[in-house]
């Protein structure tokens, strides 16, 4: 990482390190605090806890891949779940077929929902999947050729703003109905579990928690790397002037619909990667994954921690999902959506530009009052303008 | 337990940043910890299934006051750690091990559909822990660490099903459900058992549909159609409970009355028909393994008690709560006999532990893991509750395994020393399934 | 012995009954007066035992006695007011006072501990066939209808004696062309039956052209002549046919229906969301909030004026209107009003708002469905030709046009619609001409919220009434709004009607879930080669 | 874009008495009629720019100005009529904004159109004529020559000492020159400048002018649309006045301000 970071200064902000410093503290404490430490020590860190954190990792990531399209393109895409469960499917397909003859009908090849429904053969579908380069492909490329068909149509055709929200919205829920059908193939609403072994290793072991933990923390910072640099390469200027004045862009002789889509396809890839990390972590996947209140729950994440700023759309999925986790148990239980709604209302209205953002926003103020120059303003962008609302019939 | 938080603020303060983010400990555990024994309660409260897990949870929370006001188990109170896992199967998952793991729970209640019981089963094997599962499922399935109290399909389905060809001369049959696993191997099931009573397959309609279905128009037009081929026909129902009332009242407005085409429901009780005006539903049917209006004095006695504590004299109860309240005794009972809450103890020791039942009889564990019941069948009435117009002689056996699959008919299940097994192949004599 | 086979019997029995009656001169006379009054005691010990098989068989021994005692025992057991006593093993009827014994009709004075005679389905059809059979010869040309239907749908053989002589003394056309039918039906397939005659029934049976038509028309025996069998087969062609036009035009119906539904459901979203750019997640829970409203209305009417239950759903309307208008324009000045401009933050309050409104309604009512009844008038269907219309989708369409109507007619031609119109287009411009935006912002979003709320009395009719009922509606509405074009509500209803009819037509071939996977992807290519929706606002102001 | 269908087929050929015009003019608009919802923006509007031609265009609201700017810019297709760019060989209405803005037509917006979240450089280093496919760009680095030509940009539109603020923190007339100098930036043959001086004061209305002589004198081609009179007389180019969709007269500023028609359009009958 500090070699990326000589090589080009420009690509890390402070906030960028402080982000990274902490993703490596994680990285090396949380292993160091579970294996090394005695159960019994105040700071042990129990397995668990590992997972969870591995969870909110994946997460970060997947935040950050709406954060891409969203923040910097201002692609809003209530679909971002979609891609998310295909990565989680295909790592999915992959553990199921590592099952082998463990399962409970013992069949060698077929998993346990086709045996139970009678299926005589494996769909071609879920061939190949026993290699795992082969199924490491397949999280990159489901996501990402979905995303790419979907988005030649819709950036070809100029769908924007709502209309492409709305459409990505149906894209989801679409899979979500045909994903639930038995006859699909995916083992309907149970989804696929009872996993045993990823490349060899028992899923369920300490050491695999502590690898898959610390490959995730890996994937988001290599994820923040390459988003951070696509935004700031002349490609990633292109992005956000689409987003803040699109006919401009094409009066200038870009393609807009070829960066949306590279965009758009590149996010999708970083959702399905996102995904395959979290399945063996949390040991299911399942059709709810492409609920269209899932995918608006991550551009929620996204917006408390700050649009457009890439260390908030990470910050934002931790800090949401560690309230939920918190809130749902004990005392507050009855009451968690109280709190989390709340939180949703009074970030909207207190800190509209969300945490990070806010903060930017205090320490340019407090850099212009010291007449510090800007460090960076492309970590600042302002709310793309929507279309004014249309008079009734 | 874990407080990373205080501990870090020692430490370098780059650490306490990376450490404020991992603080996920929650409340500080209690002093009086050592004197309790945990139960944990997984039911959802919100999202889609809080409409059948409250009850659940509030039931768990009633037997631990009861058993506390008994003088609690090996002397020690009870504690009940209510977590909400939101009707979100990988949160079931994440909630589960926070019990076992984070506050070491002797036991779970929890848990309503199959997906959210997938999801937690690796977790409750990998930390070696007990959950009952109160809900009538599909089978297939008898896992070492699970206690199922619900009933299997040859507890419910069957029963249902053999009542209708023995009292309504019933020729004819629709098999409706929600399209998952449940439904459809319910449904797989009742076909081989209905094809194996001679029952001709253009007589047999089997439609599937998605959760939360709300527009029943097209399918109650289907079924009248079905049904007017001059043969008796039926419906069995394993829809899920949020799409039954507008079923219901699509077959209300279309006219279909129980004399015509009645509809015997696996899904449906006293729970979900106190959302629905049950006037034009009178004489449809439901199968379970206990109603509220069953009259024993038991019964009469746990009503009272139930809506006492709830202080709601209206609180109906229904089979789920039953079976619960049956998993919660036996539970109380094996730790007794085991003289501790350690599972390695306990989990044998469910086996044959028999706790009466509130339909005036006794429910025993089975080795497979799973309890005897009686089935009973009852029919709606227009107050909300049932009539009760069929119950078994005696209990029955859960077949985990149904006999009536390909892959399943070889399977028996057995925890107990030597096998230990919970899918032994009679036919291969060995531990793991039918393989290939 | 089968079941069918034992009512059949019976109701057979109770025919020929009535049929040695109706025969001899003066027997009703000899009925009223019961001259030779029969002893049922020993029926009326064997319904003590509750057992359905001896119900049965007492139902059956108790119409033949011909006793008079022996109809007010059925009725009351139809009223579930037939109670027996174990010991002494009795039957009682229960009356307003107390417990009354069948055979004296005298009030019994020391009432032993009883339970009520237990009636399921077969208890419940032998009643039904007792009933229609006596009914056959009722004074009441309603009740002689109803009973030769009844006939005509059980095309039991041994009805047929008792049929003809009800057939000689009817006076009724109407009836006497029902009773005709009913014969027709039970003759086709009956043995020994000349072919002409036959063929005369098919001919009869052919004409009503329903699918019960059909199953009849399907009955007539193999040993039958072979041009009653071709009559008999180019019936069922052509009926099919007809049938298969018949349930296009149902489908359509059908479709109408759901898309009224979801106009219902979009319509306060095609303002709140089309007409001021709100992307209002909370407009399910407006919705459900109506639907509570309803609930809390009946439950009132219930308590308190139970004569009322009939307009309970038309009292409910302006109530929800009024309480869910409130609701929103609450949200808009605490809320939203601070978010205009910034639309896409919008998703993220009303997110949150709905998580709040959902687990308050669940706190308040509990996580269970609440029980919204029927008015008798929207129970019920009735048929246009072989077209079935159930009378609670009808005037859920009805009200769908008329809400339609209103909002359109008070965006037109009301001061307040004029104002809202004048703030969504030019908001500055609307200002300065002494317009209270702020006041017409409010009422706007009160104006949205209020009609979702009534759209919420028209869904308890059809769904769950559970704090999740938003849920299930706000993609859907979203997707109706957008289909047919934002800011434009002929495009909402064009929207929700042609999803609607499309996701029925669909259905039949593809089920329900495919139809409507199709339907999603079908909406999605849409969108694609319209990228505005189905009524897009044309022109240079679009992208400026 | 409008989806409406072409009502009548267009000429495969310009007819041969226009096809002189035709193969010397830069841009060439014959009969070009574009209808929205009934209403004629455009009502068989004809005219012609010559290679390296400035040409002022006034006229009322609703004269259609701007929607003739969206046809040449491939923004809205005619219902009817002809555009060819570069003596004929390029038909426009074929064409989308980006190919068209390759071409080299370069628009400003009447409503200063910047980028605002972008530095005034970058602003000007998306415009700069250069790679425009997506992938490569991502790679993309600037040279010398890149360099050089943004800073003689940055004299021409006197922008030099803001050139690390944000777009959207300059003054009007700042964002005016900037895309002035965005369009150098892209050197297109032709640009179509639309109300540049709206809000400006005097001095900068002064300055325009002489930025956008100075830029017609480097050889490209110039049609400008404006409301102010004084503008359009500081530029001191041949004037065509439209109304209703259609030119109403065309000569110097003096003969079309002398032309009844055009005092009863502009000031009431």
């Amino acid at each position: 990482m500090s070699t990326t970071q000589t090589r080009q200064p420009a690509l890390l902000g402070t906030s960028g390190l402080v982000f990274l410093g902490v993703l490596v503290a994680a990285a090396v404490l949380v292993p160091i605090l579970n294996l090394a430490i005695s159960p019994d020590s105040a700071v042990h860190v129990p397995t668990y806890v590992v997972s969870l954190l591995g969870k909110y990792l994946t997460y970060a990531l997947l935040a950050l891949s709406v954060d891409l399209i969203w923040g910097y393109v201002g692609i809003l895409s209530l679909g971002q779940g979609a891609f998310f469960a295909l990565g989680g499917y295909a790592m999915g397909m992959y553990l199921m077929r590592q099952i082998g003859t463990r399962g409970v009908y013992g069949d060698p090849v077929l998993p346990d929902f086709m045996v139970f429904l009678n299926w005589k053969e494996l769909p071609w579908f879920w061939y190949g999947f026993d290699w795992f380069p082969f199924a490491a492909l397949m999280v990159l490329l489901a996501p990402g050729i979905l995303a790419l068909v979907f988005g030649w149509f819709a950036f070809r055709s100029r769908v924007t703003g709502v209309y492409l929200s709305i459409i990505t919205q149906a894209m989801t829920f679409a899979l979500l109905l045909a994903f639930f059908r038995n006859d699909m193939g995916f083992g309907g609403n149970n989804g696929l579990t009872d996993f045993k072994d990823i490349l060899g290793f028992n899923i369920q072991s300490d050491g695999t928690r502590i690898v898959l933990f610390v490959l995730s923390a890996l994937a988001l910072g290599l994820g923040y790397l390459l988003c951070r640099f696509l935004v700031r390469s002349h490609f990633g200027k292109v992005l956000v002037a689409i987003r803040d004045a699109e006919t401009r862009v094409r009066f200038t002789g870009y393609r807009a619909e070829n960066y949306k889509l590279v965009a758009f396809v590149a996010s999708a890839m970083l959702a399905g990667i996102a995904g395959a990390l979290y399945v063996p972590q949390v040991g299911i996947i399942n059709p709810s994954e492409f609920s269209p209140a899932n995918s608006i729950e991550i551009i929620v994440w996204v917006a408390v921690g700050g649009r457009g700023t890439l260390v908030g759309a990470a910050l934002g999925a931790v800090l949401v999902n560690y309230a939920k986790t918190y809130f749902t148990s004990g005392m507050l239980a009855p009451y968690w959506l109280f709190m989390l709604g709340g939180l949703f209302v009074a970030v909207t209205l207190f800190l509209p530009k969300g945490i990070v953002g806010t903060f930017y926003e205090w320490r340019a103020r407090r850099r212009e009052r010291d007449d510090i120059p800007g460090e960076s303003p492309g970590e600042l962008p302002g709310e793309p303008p929507l279309a004014e609302p249309k008079p009734a019939a | 337990m874990l407080n990373l938080f205080s501990q870090a603020r020692h430490a370098a303060r780059r650490v306490a940043v990376g450490a404020a983010a991992l603080a996920l400990a929650g409340t500080a555990i209690p002093a009086s910890a050592q004197e309790t024994i945990k139960v944990g309660v997984l039911h959802s409260l919100s999202g889609t299934m809080a409409i059948s897990e409250t009850t659940l949870k509030d039931t768990v929370l009633f037997m631990v006051q009861e058993q506390n006001a008994a003088g609690g188990v090996l002397g020690k109170k009870l504690e009940a750690v209510v977590v909400d896992p939101a009707s979100n199967w990988p949160l079931f998952a994440e909630k589960a091990r926070e019990l076992i793991a984070k506050e070491k729970v002797a036991v779970v209640f929890g848990c309503w559909t199959s997906v959210s019981r997938k999801s937690v089963l690796p977790v409750f094997k990998e930390l070696n822990s007990i959950l009952f599962y109160p809900v009538q499922y599909e089978g297939e399935e008898s896992e070492r660490n699970v206690f199922y109290t619900g009933a299997a399909p040859n507890q419910q389905a069957i029963p249902a099903v053999d009542y209708l060809m023995a009292n309504e001369g019933v020729k004819r049959w629709v098999l409706a459900g929600t399209d998952y696993v449940y439904p459809r191997t319910t449904n797989k099931i009742l076909e081989a058992y209905l094809k194996s009573k001679g029952v001709p397959a253009e007589d047999i309609m089997i439609n599937y549909t998605p959760f939360g279905h709300s527009d029943w128009q097209t399918i109650v037009a289907d079924i009248k159609k079905f049904g007017s081929a001059g043969k008796k026909t039926a419906v069995v129902s394993t829809i899920n409970g949020d799409a039954n009332v507008p079923f219901y009242k699509e077959l209300g407005n279309q006219g279909i009355k129980a004399t015509d085409i009645p509809v015997v429901a696996f899904s449906v009780g006293e729970e979900e028909l106190a959302g629905i005006d049950t006037k034009p539903l009178v004489g449809h049917l439901a199968a379970w393994n206990y109603f509220q209006s069953v009259d024993t004095p038991e019964n009469k006695d746990f009503i009272a008690k139930w809506r006492a504590y709830t202080k709601n004299d209206k609180r109906v109860t229904n089979d789920p709560m039953e079976a619960t309240v049956i998993g919660f005794n036996m539970w109380v009972k094996a730790v007794e006999k085991a003289g501790t809450t350690d599972p390695d103890a306990v989990i044998p020791a469910l086996i044959g532990v028999a706790v009466p039942n509130l339909s005036g009889g006794f429910s025993a564990m089975m080795p497979n893991h799973h309890i005897t019941k009686p089935v009973l069948i009852g029919e709606i009435k227009d107050d909300g509750q049932f009539d009760i117009v069929e119950q078994t002689p005696g209990l029955i056996v859960a077949e985990e395994w149904s006999p009536y699959l390909e892959g399943s008919k070889d399977l028996i299940a057995d925890w107990r020393s030597p096998m230990n097994c919970g899918n032994f192949n009679v036919k291969t004599g060995k531990c793991g399934g039918a393989g290939k | 012995m089968t079941f069918s086979a034992r009512l059949r019997r019976l109701a057979g029995g109770l025919l020929l009954t009535l049929f040695a009656f109706c025969a001899g001169p003066g027997t009703e006379q000899a009925m009223a007066q019961g001259s030779s009054a029969p002893d049922i005691s020993a029926p009326l010990a064997q319904l003590a035992n509750d057992n359905y098989g001896d119900t049965e068989a007492a139902l059956g021994a108790l119409a033949l006695s011909g006793s008079p005692a022996a109809a007010g025992v059925v009725a009351a057991l139809a009223d579930g007011k037939l109670v027996f006593s174990t010991s002494p093993r009795q039957v009682y009827i229960r009356g307003d006072a107390g417990l009354i014994d069948p055979l004296t009709m005298q009030p019994v004075a020391d009432a032993p501990a009883v339970k009520p005679v237990r009636v399921n389905n077969r208890i419940r059809r032998a009643i039904d066939a007792a009933n229609g059979a006596l009914s056959l010869v009722s004074p009441d040309p309603a009740k002689r209808m109803e009973a030769a239907n009844a006939v005509g749908r059980s095309r039991d053989e041994a009805a047929l004696p008792a049929l003809d002589v009800a057939l000689a003394k009817e006076a009724d056309p109407k009836v006497k062309s029902a009773m005709t039918l009913a014969r027709a039906s039970i003759v086709i397939g009956k043995e020994g039956i000349s072919p002409a005659e036959r063929i005369a029934a098919v001919d009869l049976v052919a004409a009503e052209g329903n699918q019960e038509a059909l199953a009849i028309l399907r009955s007539v025996p193999a040993s039958a002549a072979p041009e009653v069998k071709q009559a008999a087969a180019a019936a069922i062609d052509a009926i099919e046919r007809n049938l298969a036009m018949w349930s296009m035009a149902q489908n359509v119906w059908y479709g109408l229906s759901l898309g009224s539904v979801l106009l219902l459901a979009a319509i306060g979203l095609a303002i709140t969301f089309g007409v001021m750019g709100v992307i209002n997640m909370a407009h399910g829970e407006m919705v459900m909030l109506g639907a509570y409203t309803t609930f809390v209305v009946q439950e009132l009417i219930r308590t308190y004026n139970p004569a009322l239950f009939d307009l309970s759903l038309i009292i409910a309307i302006p109530l929800a209107f009024v309480f869910t208008g409130l609701i929103g324009i609450i949200i808009e000045r605490t809320v939203i009003r601070f978010l205009y401009g910034r639309a896409l933050e919008t998703l993220l309050a009303t997110w949150g708002i709905s998580l709040i409104l959902q687990q308050a309604i669940r706190t308040l009512f509990g996580p269970t469905n609440r029980e919204v009844g029927a008015p008798s008038w929207m129970s019920g269907s009735f048929e246009i030709g072989q077209l079935s219309i159930t009378y609670g989708r009808l005037w859920i369409i009805v009200f769908a046009i008329l809400v339609f109507v209103a909002l359109l007619a008070t965006l037109r031609l009301t001061r307040i619609g004029l104002e809202m119109r004048a703030v969504t287009q030019n908001r500055r411009m609307a200002a300065s001409m002494g317009i209270r935006t702020n006041w017409v912002d409010a009422a706007t979003f009160g104006l949205g919220s209020g009609i979702a709320g009534m759209a919420g009395v028209a869904l308890s009719q059809i769904d769950n009434v559970s704090p999740n009922l938003g849920q299930s509606y706000i993609i859907d509405s979203f997707l109706v709004v957008v289909f047919g074009g934002v800011g434009n509500l002929w495009g909402t209803l064009v929207g929700a009607m042609s999803l609607g009819v499309a996701n029925k037509l669909l259905e039949p071939y593809a089920g329900a879930v495919l139809g409507k996977i199709a339907l999603l992807v079908i909406v999605i290519l849409f969108i694609q080669k319209r990228p505005r929706g189905l009524f897009a606002l044309k022109g240079r102001s679009i992208e400026a | 874009m409008s989806d409406i269908d072409t009502l009548e087929p267009r000429t495969a050929e310009p007819a041969p008495a226009a096809r002189k015009e035709l193969t010397e003019a830069l841009l060439y608009l014959d009969a070009v009629t574009v209808t929205f919802d009934g209403f004629r923006a455009l009502n068989a509007l004809s005219f012609t720019v010559d290679p390296g031609e400035m040409r002022a265009i006034i006229g009322p609201n609703g004269a259609g100005k701007t929607t003739m700017m969206d046809v040449i810019t491939g923004k809205t297709r005619p219902d009817r009529g002809d555009v060819f760019f570069n003596g004929g060989t390029t038909d426009l209405t074929k064409l989308d904004e980006t190919q068209i803005a390759t071409l080299g037509i370069g628009r400003k917006f009447q409503k200063p159109t910047v980028f605002e979240n972008h530095t005034v450089i970058d602003n000007l280093r998306l415009a700069l004529k250069g790679q425009r496919r997506a992938l490569p760009n991502i790679f993309r680095r600037e040279s010398a020559a890149e360099r050089e030509r943004i800073d003689e940009i940055f004299e021409t539109i006197r922008l030099t000492e803001h050139k690390d603020r944000l777009g959207g923190a300059l003054s009007h007339g700042q964002k005016q020159w900037l895309e002035i100098g965005m369009l150098l930036a892209q050197d297109p043959k032709l640009l179509l400048v639309d109300e540049p001086v709206a809000g400006m004061t005097d001095a900068e209305t002064a300055q325009t002018a002489e930025l956008l002589r100075e830029i017609n004198a480097n050889g490209h081609s110039v049609v400008v649309v404006e409301h102010d009179m004084t503008f359009v007389r500081d530029l001191g180019v041949r004037v065509m006045c439209l109304h209703e969709g259609s030119v109403l007269a065309e000569g110097t500023l003096d003969q079309v301000s002398a032309n009844e028609r055009v005092i009863e359009v502009y000031l009431g009958r």
